[in-house]
């Protein structure tokens, strides 16, 4: 088990930079996601981790070692790639103990170790198996046994479940949870499904164009989004920007086309005056009730249902807003309805 | 296949080393009965040939059982065999004692200076063989360099069911290939022997009769000057006649049904309907009007590692027994003067009368390309 | 309602007719398949037993007596069992050195993007597209000079060449087929180089291998130009020996008995391959990328 | 492909396979060459010339061996390809009967040229299986003289029947790369079963049809052993004149011109598919 410490890593490929100045600390036995849009870095960052590539510049450490020109096989890492990347000519058991082989671990350590995380993995029973003959989520559970068995200080998974069929996936995903916290292995995950990472992950980076733009716990990136990216990558967001006309203690007042509203200013540091940008999330967008803050009144341009609420297309003085309702409302489009903006779903972006 | 390729490695060693001993003797002085011991210490013969196979097995067998010389017979491609011979020239111990020199390769290999010589004074039967076959083959002048073996003599075969009454002379032959278009057939003369042949009588026939270019060492222009004629028949003529490809096929041919006559060589029809490739009831004779025969020959290699031996083999080739063996097995006629042979398939008054020898070797020549030029690209 | 169940019905017929038509088409082609190979080879099978002493000729259909004779003459007295001995030798060995020397070739030109790749590439397919004849007629000058030919280890080395391209290309694509993940997996849980190659390279490259190396063996038995300009006469094959019954030597007996000496193996090795070809693991095991 | 540089060490790792074939194929060609023009002459003197390559020009024979060859060679590549294409679309689809088909049909391939030289040449003789089942049928009167014709059916016919199978491995990758969708989709937007094949098989298999046009062009072409047990008495391939030349003849410089033209023909017809396949794939 290692800390893992990235200070501002580079890595380009023909001159451009996939990874550009990425620093992160990760401590012992957590789990972090590297989460964004594809190609914006993070596989690089990942196999950068695994020793794949050699950074062009900056300094990886586990604990206070220095990696840089540690060649993979030296490294201690075990990762669970996309396409399980089992050998297609071993079989499961040869597959799972093929880390352990290499380590020069002894036979009957060898034998339980590999028998423990077929167990773990429910794959008893399979060994004798050639990876041809599993099914898609077997074959992931031998790809999980073949990491683990070899108690890596560190287990990086690029993108392990996309193969997998939606209701497999979220049924793995716990387990790759439950297994990480009972192993307590630091765990660098890739993913660029927002709802994978806001389910496992301690901590999540969201990364974009070689660049971090966020580094935090799942409630905090969802609730509290510091850069537009961020806000529109992850959930649904209403992005805007408007000018600061009044301020009192810690709210503002804020001048858009269909109104003004007050906000909870948090953090904020704008003057009257400042124009700012800031996002709020549809669900923050309800229907109107008397004594409620913030009042719009809109015209519906789609209404769609969504089983336990209705996802709604606004249009509010010819600004484009999304709203969610009670799936009880009775609305339709081309009605006009009044809906209400909570002080505290304003979240002001960079 | 570790085993396998150190096994490889000692046979490349093992071609790779030369035969290091030489005669000892100069074999054109001594005796016989020293060259024979000269020939048993050498041990060995190497001797290439491509026809035969069956023949030359058996005799390479009597050879070592007389002897105790073990003779290695090679059957090869003919033109791979004198590539060979041609391309180990300037070395000085080739890997080849002594070869059969067929026809066509007289000429060349004269040219070249390959072969040992003369040999006609060293061999003790030398005198039970015609004079001019020891002088001239294919008309080329071989001053007893080359051994006579065997001669054969090309005629005409025939299915007697289809063919009743066979022609004799030309007009005849004319007549009966008009009677009876397709079924005459001769083999292209740049492939084979029996078309010279045919080429040769039609020459004969249609130019004027062959007595003129006797004793010629050059070819006359004058003298081929009305060769037009013939290449114009054979063109009148062509669609009434089939062009085989090989001797052989010319009687596979007649099997098949394809052809009722057809021009061959004596000891390749005795060969095929031994094999069961031609019908037993196939006859043969040579027509009035004459055709050629001819015959290969043996010669001893310049750079020979075993001279003696191959002296030694090609004298036992030579022998009475072996003549005759060589008839009763292939059908090859002897080709020594002083043996008669019963049951040939070309009577001996046939080959009295009616064989007629070549003319020189630079008109043979000169009809094959001409044939070529004049009707084959017709 | 009932229109649409007429609709069915037509569409029902229609599938089961089209599906009759093809039945009755592969049945056609098998039979005009088995006519188009086997008659041919059949032909040959009667031929080379046709008794030496009763001719096959027309007007007969059929030979009028069948023996082993032709099969017995072409042991006893060709050098048919010297070339089989040469032939089956020669392969193996060229087997060898063209499996040695594509092995490292393969891999640059399957897993390795360097400049220039294009051009090798085409290199390596020049023994198949230079005419054989050409190549062996002036390779022939070359060997002579190095006393390579008429030579067996010169031999070795044109049946090498012969079988490299296929050899060459069947490893480059199998080189290529493995996913990068499985060999970044394997280094990822501490493989060094050794191991790559004899754990993961060379298992995975096994069925291209074997492909490759029957592809080489069967162009060695069936080499011919080659073989007949710088092998005989000293060296003699199976496809030399073949010539020489079929040119200026034709004899359809024999040539029948050496034509199916040289055919049977091959059609043997034909059907392993087709077993072998089906069990392509590398194949199955990555369908679900 | 691994995107890690490249090292020299990868350039040395292609010298046993890629050298190899440099050092033997390029010294022969190079030789040839040399030869043509007299120089590095085996079989004696060795002195520039161009006289060998007036004589083949002037040559008719020459000419018609090429000619011939040529012929032999289209003729074969367009004859085995009208086979095999039908065949090919037929077996696209497999079925347990088609793949028993797909195997039977392979069998040729493992048949080696002569061989299957012989095996032909068995059934076109005169009184051969193929005329008496014709005379049975009473399609014709008599016999065809098929064996060694004129024009050279008889090698296109064995050519046909050997490569066969090579060709449709070849055209069965390239229409097994063809999606269903792609049919479907074009069956969807109306075309027909004439439509499908010319406007969707035809041009996505095309650089499959070319690849094998053009390998059995250049087999049949340089053919030496079918042409010259199964070619007419007049004129001989190509192939088979430059090796009568060299080893029948001794002329080697001459043959070494014959070589030339051959070398020459074959790199020209690869140099055009190359050219034809970019144009057909639109790649430039």
């Amino acid at each position: 088990m290692s800390r893992l410490i990235l200070k501002d890593l580079v890595k380009k490929f023909d001159n451009v930079a996939a990874v550009n100045h990425v620093s992160l600390e990760v401590e012992e036995g957590e789990f972090v996601t590297l989460l964004g849009p594809s190609g914006c870095g993070k596989t690089t960052t990942l196999r950068t981790i695994a020793g794949f590539y050699q950074p062009d510049e900056g300094e990886i450490y586990f604990n206070d070692r220095l990696m840089n020109n540690i060649p993979p096989a030296k490294r201690n890492t075990s990762m669970c790639f996309q396409s399980y990347a089992l050998f297609p000519h071993m079989n499961v058991w040869d597959n799972i103990a093929f880390g352990l082989k290499m380590r020069k671990i002894s036979q009957p350590e060898q034998k339980k170790r590999v028998a423990q995380a077929l167990e773990m993995m429910s794959l008893s029973g399979m060994e004798k198996r050639m990876p041809g003959q599993l099914s898609g989520g077997q074959q992931q559970r031998v790809a999980l046994a073949r990491a683990i068995v070899t108690q890596p200080d560190i287990l990086l998974f690029d993108e392990p479940l996309s193969n997998l069929d939606a209701k497999l996936r979220v049924q793995v995903r716990v387990e790759i949870k439950e297994m990480q916290k009972r192993l307590g292995i630091t765990s660098i995950y890739v993913t660029h499904d927002q709802d994978e990472a806001l389910a496992i992950s301690d901590r999540i980076v969201v990364m974009n164009q070689g660049q971090i733009e966020q580094v935090g716990d799942p409630q905090s990136i969802y609730l509290h989004p510091m850069t537009s990216f961020v806000a529109g990558f992850i959930g649904l967001a209403n992005i805007l920007s408007g000018q600061v006309v009044a301020r009192k203690e810690n709210q503002v007042q804020l001048e858009l086309p269909f109104g003004r509203f007050w906000a909870f200013a948090g953090g904020l540091r704008a003057s009257v005056g400042d124009t700012v940008r800031f996002s709020f999330r549809p669900e923050n967008v309800v229907q109107y009730r008397e004594g409620s803050p913030n009042k719009v009144s809109a015209t519906i341009q789609h209404a769609i249902f969504m089983g336990d609420t209705i996802d709604l297309f606004l249009d509010a003085k010819g600004t484009r807003l999304r709203a969610r309702a009670e799936s009880a409302a009775k609305l339709k489009p081309g009605d006009i309805a009044v809906f209400s903006i909570d002080e505290t779903a304003f979240q002001f972006l960079e | 296949m570790k085993k396998l390729l150190v096994m490889m490695l000692a046979m490349c060693m093992l071609a790779g080393v030369a035969f290091a001993a030489g005669p000892s003797i100069d074999l054109k002085t001594a005796s016989w009965d020293s060259i024979v011991a000269a020939a048993k210490a050498e041990g060995s013969v190497t001797f290439y040939a491509w026809y035969f196979p069956d023949y030359f097995k058996e005799a390479a067998a009597d050879f070592e059982k007389q002897y105790g010389i073990k003779a290695n017979v090679i059957i090869g491609d003919q033109t791979a065999n004198f590539n060979k011979a041609i391309a180990e020239k300037d070395m000085q111990t080739g890997t080849i004692d002594t070869m059969i020199v067929g026809g066509q390769w007289v000429k060349t290999t004269t040219d070249l200076n390959l072969f040992y010589g003369p040999i006609r004074n060293i061999l003790p039967d030398a005198s039970k063989f015609s004079n001019n076959s020891w002088e001239l083959q294919e008309g080329v002048l071989i001053n007893g360099y080359l051994a006579p073996f065997h001669r054969n003599q090309t005629g005409i075969l025939y299915d007697p069911d289809r063919v009743k009454d066979p022609p004799q002379t030309w007009a005849e032959l004319v007549a009966w290939i008009n009677a009876h278009p397709m079924e005459f057939g001769f083999c292209d003369p740049s492939k084979g022997g029996s078309g010279q042949s045919f080429v040769h009588t039609a020459i004969g026939a249609l130019a004027g009769g062959l007595d003129k270019y006797k004793g010629d060492k050059e070819l006359v222009q004058s003298k081929v000057a009305n060769w037009d004629q013939v290449w114009k028949w054979f063109n009148d003529n062509k669609d009434k006649m089939t062009i085989t490809v090989s001797n052989n096929d010319s009687i596979i041919r007649m099997n098949g049904g394809e052809l009722a006559m057809t021009v061959a060589w004596d000891d390749n029809v005795k060969d095929m309907i031994s094999k069961g490739n031609l019908f037993k009831r196939a006859k043969m004779y040579i027509p009035k009007m004459g055709l050629a025969g001819g015959g290969d020959t043996l010669g001893v290699l310049k750079n020979a590692s075993h001279k003696a031996a191959a002296l030694v083999w090609i004298n036992f080739i030579q022998s009475r027994e072996q003549q005759l063996k060589k008839f009763q097995m292939v059908g090859a006629y002897p080709a020594r003067t002083d043996m008669t042979i019963e049951g040939t398939l070309l009577t001996e008054e046939d080959r009295k009368n009616n064989a007629i020898p070549w003319f020189p070797a630079p008109y043979k020549d000169f009809m094959i390309k001409e044939f070529v030029k004049n009707v084959l690209m017709k | 309602m009932a229109a649409t169940k007429q609709k069915n019905l037509w569409y029902v017929r229609q599938a089961r007719r089209k599906r009759r038509f093809t039945t009755l088409l592969t049945v056609f082609f098998i039979l005009v398949q088995v006519l188009w190979v086997g008659v041919p080879i059949f032909m040959t099978v009667l031929w080379s037993l046709v008794d030496p002493n009763h001719p096959w000729s027309f007007p007969n259909i059929l030979p009028e007596k069948l023996s082993w004779g032709q099969w017995m003459y072409v042991f006893k007295y060709t050098n048919i069992l010297r070339a089989l001995k040469t032939s089956y030798t020669l392969a193996p060995c060229a087997v060898l050195l063209s499996f040695l020397f594509s092995l490292p070739t393969a891999y640059v030109l399957g897993r390795k993007q360097i400049p220039g790749k294009k051009f090798f590439q085409t290199i390596v397919l020049l023994p198949i597209i230079m005419p054989g004849m050409v190549v062996a007629l002036f390779l022939s000058r070359v060997f002579n000079a190095f006393g390579l030919a008429q030579n067996f280890f010169g031999l070795v080395l044109a049946h090498t060449l012969m079988g490299l391209p296929y050899m060459i290309r069947v490893l480059t694509t199998s080189f290529e087929a493995i996913p990068q993940d499985v060999i970044d997996a394997a280094e990822n849980l501490g493989a060094n180089t050794f191991v790559k190659i004899k754990d993961i390279f060379l298992p995975m490259v096994r069925p291209g291998l074997l492909a490759g190396m029957i592809f080489a063996f069967t162009t060695s038995i069936e080499e011919f130009n080659l073989t007949f300009i710088i092998g005989t006469p000293t060296f003699e094959t199976i496809p030399t020996i073949l010539y020489s019954f079929l040119g200026y030597n034709f004899i359809r007996t024999n040539a029948s008995v050496v034509a199916l000496i040289m055919m049977i193996p091959n059609i043997i090795m034909l059907f392993a391959v087709e077993n072998f070809l089906k069990s392509d693991y590398l194949s199955a095991s990555l369908g679900k990328l | 492909m691994e995107r890690k540089n490249v090292s020299s060490i990868d350039y040395l790792l292609l010298i046993p396979g890629v050298g190899f074939i440099l050092l033997f194929i390029g010294s022969s060609i190079f030789i040839t060459i040399t030869q043509s023009f007299g120089v590095l002459s085996v079989t004696g003197k060795s002195q520039f010339t161009i006289e060998n390559w007036k004589a083949i020009f002037h040559d008719k024979e020459s000419l018609d061996s090429i000619l011939f060859s040529l012929k032999i060679g289209l003729l074969s590549s367009v004859g085995t390809l009208l086979f095999a294409f039908p065949v090919a679309l037929f077996l696209r689809k497999g079925g347990s009967g088609k793949r028993f088909l797909a195997s039977l049909i392979k069998i040729p391939l493992f048949i080696p040229a002569l061989v299957a030289a012989f095996l032909i040449i068995n059934l076109i003789s005169y009184h051969g299986i193929v005329n008496e089942a014709l005379l049975a049928l009473g399609i014709i009167k008599k016999p065809l003289r098929m064996l060694n014709d004129k024009f050279g059916w008889g090698v296109v016919a064995i050519q046909v029947w050997k490569n066969l199978p090579f060709v449709l491995l070849i055209l069965s990758s390239s229409l097994a790369s063809i999606r269903d969708d792609t049919i479907d989709a074009a069956r969807n937007l109306g075309a027909g079963t004439f439509s499908v094949l010319f406007r969707i098989y035809v041009p996505l298999a095309m650089p499959g049809i070319l690849v094998s046009m053009i390998l059995m062009f250049i087999k049949a072409f340089g053919d030496f052993a079918i042409m010259s047990v199964a070619g007419p008495t007049y004129p001989p391939s190509i192939a088979l004149r430059m090796r009568n030349t060299a080893t029948l003849f001794q002329e080697w410089d001459k043959a070494a011109v014959l070589g030339v033209i051959i070398i020459l023909t074959t790199l020209f017809i690869t140099w055009l598919y190359s050219r034809l396949a970019e144009f057909v794939t639109g790649r430039k």
